[in-house]
């Protein structure tokens, strides 16, 4: 086991701010559940985004204040949302023809494990006596243009979650473009990853201690 | 004349049969019709095949159906879920068995099978563990996997307005499943708040055309699944 | 060649209404252009038929007034109608979904030639300078629970248009059940050809005389 | 900020080009984007594959842009109308070559290109010289056979009311393949009636989610094909 050591990186909300401005005005995007969902707290100033659910809404808007939520209007991890103006309601059909047919622009996903060619395992463990549930995952790596992964570097018992190859049952195929983690942006390259940017106050050494695959400059 | 609506779930559902594939529309509580469901709890029937994204919350609506020991398979994308154990319970031990589809797999296969598609490539799962076993073919110089269309005996769906021929709207994001379901099932039930005469729904906002469904109820006050979940109730 | 005498058999009109009265209360039809237009005229009291054209209307209702039509509002053969109430409208991909799915009860075509297995020919006489055109002819026969033709017994010239097998390029196999002529109404069974009534006036031997293949009673 | 709504057909069209593919929405006049077709005639480009249910009447519209010299190939259903010479003689004499494909067939296509379908199984055509050449399979003792999704560079669409993102709703039978060919191209253009702001427009009434729109443009008073051809007009 490579030796951990915490080091003070990038928060929650600072990485989903970072990942925010990597994305263009105007895109469509689609925002896991967890730390991805954060990512719509911080839209840049002069841009607008338009939030997919795949459970068949384009324009989601913000949560409503709590108790006064309509059950009938609700998100991916089914939290009650809001539809801005300008947005649109359609079926589930409908809602993975935009997926698998290329349409959204960006999706956001958290992840257990990415490997250097970019497959991505985050639907589970893998564990025998677990509940398999795959839910659109495999549908929105399968078909977005861009997959982007937002995560911790390490799970919590310092296991490094950037891999060789993954050990836990895959997602999807090269479907990562990029990583963002608390420690630094990474891009998956042809020639597996690739230091993008550090978290200020990190070192490269650091963060290739903790990926368990070679991380280019 | 003619005039699909019925006057109760329980009148809706009477000829569901033991064995019977059943899709239920809804993505968690919204568009899940529990009073339909609550209706084939009582009816009886056993041995069910379920089509449905989720597997319920709590022990109403679907889990309940679960619950009662009325569900031999269920096709579903995630069924996991935050307040119910009763799937996870009937999964360890074996009692109702799991095929596990990609979400939006689940949902082309249900459109193919209404629309008369035996089968389509996706690109969704290659080389994932749910692509094992099935057919894999390149177009372009890229994998897919090939799917077969979904069909079923009954759909059980929530809609907003129906009129008596069957056309239907939906409420935001309770549209969901129900429109691809409606036009898989051999027998559609469709539950909606208000019955309206034909001429009632503008034509040009219609989602679901009456040809698509087969049954209209009128539950005018349909219970929300989490507020029983926190209230507490199981059904029966 | 049979020698052809004229025999007096059903006008266009009779042979529409013959067929209308075979249609259940509360069916899905869908009328090709020519005589099948016909059928509409001749609902039998008491029954409510609820017309599909495949440009995109469920519930077509009768064409307006001439210099009245909605130039937006037309069906299959691109004549004015108008949409009852109750009428949906929808797009292409779905007005198919309903033919391809099975959702069409019957269909009503004319013919060039139907053989006695039901393969249908309609829509090509497949002479090389004729500009091919099928329109939605293929995804009825495919798709439509019942497939009806009306059609006169014989051509212009007297050949038979019942034949043991098509001669022209053929728009679907095995897909029709049931003939409407002026002589007779006739289904097709797995062993051919069977009358089902005759025209007042015309017997059955002439009938088979014009028939191109042997027609059970 | 988002505004997809352009000034006006030209500019809409302005960056097609030479051996686009390109769909044209409409069956018969109803639903065609003549001033779109226009404008692109005006614009010059050429050596296109037009798909498109038929070709078009008279020498205006599609008609025009064949009679142009424009189109090398049509993929279509019907390509033979009451009140057009242009086609068949541009057929005959082997200037435009012919794609010939079921209508349902062809709207299958379009939403299974939009829709990341490389292919599915039909019934229609199995049987007719229009399954030549192409691979057939049984599922459950039938007859199908393979197509392909269909694919554009450009769309050009006639809806009614869009609002600045995109978003669409058409008008009666005008609606017909415009749905599936806005999520079928790479750039999608849309003529409508009227072009309104976000909002302007139910969400729960939109035919075409604004993320299958790429411009809008308005042409508050669309000529009809028709009355263009009675009156004897050609285009340009």
């Amino acid at each position: 086991m490579i030796e951990q050591q915490t080091l003070k990186g990038w928060t929650r909300e600072e990485m989903a701010q970072r990942l925010a401005q990597d994305i263009p005005n105007g895109s469509y995007v689609n925002l896991g559940i967890g730390i991805p969902e954060m990512v719509a707290k911080f839209v840049p100033e002069g841009r607008t985004f338009i939030y997919h659910t795949e459970n068949g809404l384009l324009g989601m808007g913000p949560s409503p204040e709590e108790g006064t939520g309509d059950p009938e209007l609700i998100n991916a991890g089914k939290r009650h949302v809001s539809a801005i103006p300008g947005a649109a309601f359609f079926h589930h059909a409908d809602s993975f023809a935009m997926i698998r047919g290329g349409h959204i622009d960006l999706c956001v996903l958290g992840a257990m494990q990415v490997s250097q060619q970019g497959d991505l395992a985050n639907w589970s463990t893998g564990a025998p006596d677990a509940i398999p549930a795959v839910g659109g995952a495999m549908d929105l790596v399968a078909g977005v243009k861009s997959v982007y992964v937002i995560t911790q570097h390490c799970t919590k018992t310092g296991e490094p979650k950037l891999v060789e190859s993954c050990t836990f049952p895959l997602t999807g195929c090269k479907c990562i473009d990029r990583i963002y983690t608390d420690l630094a942006v990474i891009d998956v390259t042809d020639v597996g990853f690739k230091l993008v940017e550090l978290c200020p106050g990190v070192e490269f050494e650091e963060v290739q201690q903790r990926t368990g695959a070679p991380l280019l400059r | 004349m003619i005039n699909k609506q019925l006057s109760s779930p329980a009148e809706a559902v009477a000829d569901v049969f033991d064995g019977a594939t059943i899709m239920v529309s809804g993505f968690g509580e919204a568009g899940s019709p529990i009073e339909l469901i609550h209706a084939l709890i009582d009816q009886g029937a056993t041995d069910l095949t379920i089509v449905s994204n989720n597997t319920g919350s709590g022990e109403v609506g679907l889990a309940a159906l679960l619950k009662a020991g009325r569900v031999s398979k269920v096709i579903c994308s995630f069924p996991r879920t935050a307040n119910s154990t009763v799937f996870p319970e009937l999964y360890r031990s074996g009692k109702t068995t799991l095929e596990l589809v990609p979400q939006g797999t689940l949902a082309e296969r249900i459109r193919a099978g209404g629309a008369g598609i035996p089968a389509f490539y996706t690109p969704a799962a290659v080389g994932t563990p749910l692509a094992e076993g099935k057919e894999s073919r390149q177009f372009d110089g890229r994998d897919y996997i090939l799917e077969h269309g979904l069909t079923a005996d009954f759909a059980l769906i929530k809609g907003k307005a129906a009129d008596t021929y069957g056309n239907v709207i939906y409420n935001k994001t309770a549209r969901n499943f129900g429109p691809p379901m409606a036009m898989a099932a051999k027998n559609s039930i469709v539950q909606v708040s208000s019955v309206v005469e034909p001429g009632g729904i503008d034509p040009e906002i219609i989602v679901t055309p009456g040809i698509f469904v087969d049954r209209v109820v009128e539950v005018a006050n349909p219970v929300h699944e989490s507020e029983l979940v926190s209230a507490g109730v199981t059904y029966p």
